[in-house]
């Protein structure tokens, strides 16, 4: 099983390199661009069928180490 | 004063802090490995700058997971003192053993220089030994060092005097929500700041700002 | 098996000739595996063919030399048994294809080359040349280069300390990246690279091997094409994380017997660095490539000996000392494995799932590789004087070259540097040698590097001497005895007689300085086929110089210091303006011939002014270069945030007085009670000295000429870099 | 409109972060881990109807400024 985890910040937190990007695009002449969020996705495999349990094995990986919850939150996304 | 200092992979000042200890304690630190369990019988501990685990994933997060952190933690909660610099403050609140997050600098680069600080409180045992008030100069060397935490926490950090280092006005080099620098825990035993007081030890690098904060801790603690 | 075609043999590199002569030294045409093989050993990059025949001209001895070239990098003696150890390397090409990862990479061997040898890396210094700054790449490549030497030697802690930048169109399309590392060690735990005996373990330690880099050693040797970017090589990422892990655990086994040998995997990884141990230790090896550490699935043998994975090493053992090395590298979570054995067959044996895949005698890996005395021919040293309008306003001119791109501050840089960590930075970024104190004792190293490009194109030969000098002369001002070079050589295509006749002069300029001086070479680097659709880059021999400072209490920087002090100029100042950065800045104009070194004369003054300064009455100096005089004078001044008022040379016309460059000269400031006296000294040793002012106020102030505030002229020179960089794209992360 | 663009590392180009995660996950007990790869997750609010364009204009700002196209590849998802 594959899992996706994307781990962004909560709405409100300032996202400094978000906004960079946003600049640089308008700087580039991309006029068309509005707010530019930028946030992490991480790739893992698993040796686990299940699931259900590969999620809550996921969902336990986020919050001890993945995502720094004060600021973060994650979407998990199975596949296989 | 018995002082150790943890040593993550990667690291890198721990011989620096080890060095100015040794120079204001008269003892060499006793240097402890991450994977270690337990913590030696100290006074102080010190978790100091680097790129632990290369500061991959997210600044302190994965040494913050390390063995020798439980340890930190529960003696850090029964009172033993804990300094954290620059990587080591990024461990603290990764551990939740300080509030807020260390997020990437405002201008998103890497900032190498020396600062001017404030000295806000002098009621710890790191900053006995400075003025209230007194402007000093520590250098930073940090990429992720913009102190961030909502607006509660920091209301109450200001309210408890916790905020102990503030960036003095204009040389904010970080973005760090209202010039914080340094912070205390709630217990006012653990302390973790950005600028590196180790670095000023010696008169020969440009100054000697960061002795007091050493003195400090061993008046404090001997 | 893959057919060994003409085409194939070509798209190696290879001439049909080298190809003959390897068909020759084996008896037999190779296969595939051993195509590559010589094709990454008998290139530039490895095998130095096009410079070996030039390099042996250079002094590589002295008293003070404990290992000159030939090994991962130079030994020094600096006294009580420690040992200084230091090498350059350039990165251009990667750094040009990707500039983070390039730049980073770059960083990372040329560390791995001084931790090798056993010393513990202590300072990092970097030489840059960027095209144009308004070539439409420039920022981009700018930034990134910028940030990913930071992001590997901060994350390494060791601190970056200086360096020198410059733009000149001709990098247009092949910047350059030289990085240099400077290493402390004990001169009895130096660790060599002679895998001597047979029957040693050989160990693999570090990083997984991957399919990255594979021929990154012949693309340092080709010329770029601009669709070389389309082809998109695969450059190789840097993990500084586990090189700082390679470098505690490397010193860790070192602190034991049980190296015999010890090699870092740069430029064609393994194969080159297990080639280079059996030949210099006049032994053979087999070994297994089953037992490589492999992060990819199903890679060939081909790949596993080409790929230049980075963080890497390999290491030859005395028997039985595997289970040792290997709790080692396990506590620091490294991989390692043992990979082979030592033999007494003089022969490089490749196995690979049970068969031999390549069987070849090691020296026709080394000692057999092509030499060549390629064509040269010497240029003409262009020796024209430049006219230049006498009536331009001097200090408008003095802001304007302060804020120029060549000679604004490059605080911008360095602050994305980590320059103070290790706690024994005592002159931090910014002054003429870094210094770097070694670590509990009260000596110090002093650090530069030095090139002027555009003199070594007028005059490759006196350009080459003005490197070396600009470099012992900056040692100098700091208080340092200079004590080695290390040098890399970055030029245009050999192949073309006029560029190996500058590679020929710029060595021979090299040579005799270090004769001059006691200077010798100790480590260096080639980087070749530096163009960009048949246009060279400038000549560029960047030398990186270290010298000791006895003792860190009497050293001297540029800054002024004391209101009142005299100001004195020592050494002629004749107003040489050609190719002077005034010329190109206020002229327009690249032209004339370049300054002559009188080497003597530079001697004369250095050790005049190195006395005193060890004698404890001077600590205030710097040396005059790019700029000329006024410029000198006003970084004395921004650096202390104090002025001067001076006095115009009596004869001299005001322009090429205050802007040319003329060589061996050092400004310096002491008290005026002193002056007297010091000015008398110099003229009984034969040295031209003059009074030209004295320090105080707030503004340079020229006699007859005009006045500015250091604030004005602060605000230009810090101006530029933020300015020009505020329009970068994003700056690159890791 | 809003487009998500994934900017990942190539395969086969080493992935140091992923590497250090996926040890971490062990560590921390996480045993049925297999590899992980960390790449960068961009949000762009686009102010653009069409779909067409609005891909073709990402991908522009992808080859031009998101990813780094020596070593990095680019997937781009649009909604709304
Ligand atoms: N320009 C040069 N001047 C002096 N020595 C050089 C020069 N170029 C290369 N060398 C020496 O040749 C040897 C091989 O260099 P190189 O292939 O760059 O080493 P490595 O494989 O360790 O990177 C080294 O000992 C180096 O110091
Ligand atoms: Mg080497």
């Amino acid at each position: 099983m594959k899992a996706r985890v994307f781990v962004t910040l909560k709405n409100g937190v300032l996202d400094p390199q978000g906004k960079a990007i946003g600049h640089a695009l308008h700087g580039l002449g991309f006029r068309a661009v509005g707010e530019v969020r930028q946030g992490k996705v991480i790739d893992i495999e698993l040796a686990e069928r299940d699931e259900a349990k590969a999620r809550a094995i996921v969902k336990e990986m986020c919050e001890k180490l993945l995502a720094n919850t004060v600021i973060e939150k994650y979407e998990i996304e199975l596949d296989g | 004063m018995k002082s150790a200092v943890v040593v993550f992979p990667a690291s890198n000042c721990d011989r620096d802090a080890a060095v100015a200890l040794e120079q204001l304690t008269g003892k060499k630190p006793a240097m402890v490995w991450h994977h270690d369990s337990e913590l030696p019988d100290v006074d102080l501990v010190v978790l100091p700058g680097g790129f632990a685990y290369g500061d991959y994933l997210r600044c302190g997060a994965m040494a913050a997971q390390s063995p020798i952190m439980r340890d930190v933690k529960t003696k850090a909660e029964k009172g033993l003192s804990v300094l954290g610099i620059c990587n080591g403050f990024q461990v603290l609140t990764e551990a939740g053993m300080l509030p807020g997050v260390l997020m990437r600098n405002a201008e998103l680069k890497f900032v190498c220089r020396p600062v001017s600080l404030d000295v806000e409180e002098t009621q710890s045992a790191f900053t006995r030994k400075y003025e209230k008030g007194q402007r000093v100069s520590f250098p930073v060397a940090h990429g992720d060092g913009n102190y961030t935490a909502d607006e509660a926490t920091l209301d109450r950090l200001e309210g408890e005097g916790r905020v102990v280092f503030r960036y003095a006005p204009g040389d904010n080099p970080n973005g760090s929500a209202r010039n914080i620098a340094g912070i205390l825990s709630r217990k006012r035993n653990v302390l973790g700041l950005m600028p590196h007081p180790e670095r000023v030890c010696d008169a020969a690098l440009g100054g000697t700002d960061g002795r007091p904060l050493f003195e400090s801790l061993v008046e404090a603690l001997s | 098996m893959t057919e060994i075609t003409p085409q194939l043999v070509r798209e190696h590199g290879l001439s049909p000739a080298e190809y003959a002569r390897i068909v020759e030294l084996l008896g037999r045409a190779p296969n595939f595996v051993e195509l590559g093989i010589f094709s990454v050993m008998w290139s530039e990059h490895c095998s130095y063919k096009s410079t070996r025949a030039h390099l042996r001209r250079l002094p590589t001895r002295a008293p003070w030399v404990l290992q000159g070239p030939g090994e991962n990098a130079g030994v020094i003696d600096i006294g009580d048994g420690d040992v200084a150890v230091f090498k350059m390397e350039s990165h251009n090409h990667p750094s040009f294809i990707e500039p983070y990862q390039g730049a980073a990479t770059g960083v990372g061997g040329i560390m791995r080359d001084v931790f090798t040898m056993g010393a513990r890396p202590v300072a990092m210094m970097n030489a840059l040349r960027f095209g144009a700054p308004e070539h439409e790449k420039m920022r981009h490549l700018v930034s990134g280069v910028v940030a990913g030497i930071g992001g590997y030697g901060n994350c390494m802690g060791v601190p970056t300390v200086g360096g020198e930048v410059n733009f000149h169109p001709s990098y247009n399309g092949n910047i350059l990246v030289n990085a240099m590392c400077v290493g402390l060690a004990r001169a009895d735990r130096i660790f060599k690279s002679a895998a001597k005996g047979a029957g040693n373990p050989v160990v693999y330690i570090g990083s997984k091997t991957g399919r990255d880099g594979i021929h990154g050693a012949t693309m340092a040797s080709a010329e770029f094409s601009e669709d070389s970017q389309e082809k998109r090589p695969t450059v190789q990422v840097g993990d500084p994380f586990t090189e700082k892990l390679l470098l505690e655990a490397c010193l860790e086994l070192m602190a034991t017997d049980a190296i015999v040998a010890i090699q870092d995997m740069g430029a064609a990884g393994l194969t080159s660095s297990s080639a280079e141990m059996a030949s210099k230790g006049g032994s053979g090896i087999v070994l297994d490539l089953d037992r490589v550490p492999q992060r990819e699935e199903k890679m060939t043998a081909y790949e596993m000996l080409l790929s230049e994975s980075q963080e890497r090493m390999l290491a030859v053992l005395k028997p039985g000392r595997e289970a040792e090395a290997e709790r080692i590298f396990k506590k620091w979570e490294l991989d390692f494995a043992v990979i082979g054995t030592t033999t007494d067959t003089s022969r490089f044996v490749v196995r690979h799932e049970g068969k031999t895949v390549a069987d070849i005698p090691v020296h026709a890996l080394s000692e057999e590789a092509p030499v060549y005395q390629r064509p040269f021919e010497k240029r003409a040293a262009i020796a024209e004087e430049p006219a230049f309008d006498r009536t331009k306003p001097l200090i408008e001119s003095l802001v304007k070259l302060i804020g120029s791109p060549d000679l604004c501050s490059r605080r911008w840089i360095w602050e994305q540097y980590d320059w103070s960590v290790m706690a024994d930075t005592v002159q931090a970024p910014g002054g003429d040698a870094a210094v770097v104190r070694v670590h509990g004792t009260n000596k110090a190293l002093a650090i530069t590097t030095d090139v002027t490009p555009r003199y070594c194109r007028a005059d490759p030969f006196e350009g080459a001497k003005q490197a070396v000098a600009e470099a012992w002369r900056n040692l100098t001002a700091a208080g340092a005895r200079p004590l080695a070079i290390t040098d890399n050589l970055n030029f245009g295509n050999p192949e073309k007689p006029d560029i190996m006749g500058e590679i020929a002069s710029c060595i021979d300029g090299i040579a005799e300085v270090c004769r001059a001086l006691d200077f010798p070479v100790v480590s260096g680097n080639c980087s070749l086929y530096n163009e960009t659709n048949g246009e060279a880059i400038l000549p560029t021999p960047a030398i990186g110089a270290v010298g000791l400072i006895v003792d860190v209490r009497r050293m001297a920087t540029p800054a002024l210091k004391r209101e009142s002090d005299a100001i004195i100029l020592i050494g002629e100042t004749k107003g040489h303006l050609g190719q002077s950065l005034y010329l190109r800045e206020i002229e327009g104009k690249e032209n004339g011939g370049a300054p002559v070194v009188d080497l003597a004369a530079e001697r004369r003054h250095g050790d005049f002014v190195r006395g005193l300064i060890e004698s404890g009455k001077l600590d205030t100096v710097h040396d005059v270069s790019d700029g000329g005089l006024l410029v000198a004078l006003t970084e004395m001044a921004m650096g202390g945030g104090m002025g001067a008022r001076i006095a115009r040379g009596d004869s001299a016309d005001a322009i090429p007085f205050c802007f040319g460059e003329d060589q061996g000269r050092y400004l310096f400031a002491l008290p005026a009670t002193e002056a007297d006296r010091v000015l008398r000294e110099a003229a009984r040793a034969g040295i031209p000295a003059i009074l030209l002012g004295q320090t105080g106020g707030d503004r340079i102030a020229i006699a007859g000429v005009g006045e500015v505030s250091i604030d004005a002229l602060k605000r230009a020179h810090e101006a530029w870099f933020p300015g020009y960089m505020s329009n970068a794209e994003l700056p690159p992360t890791n």
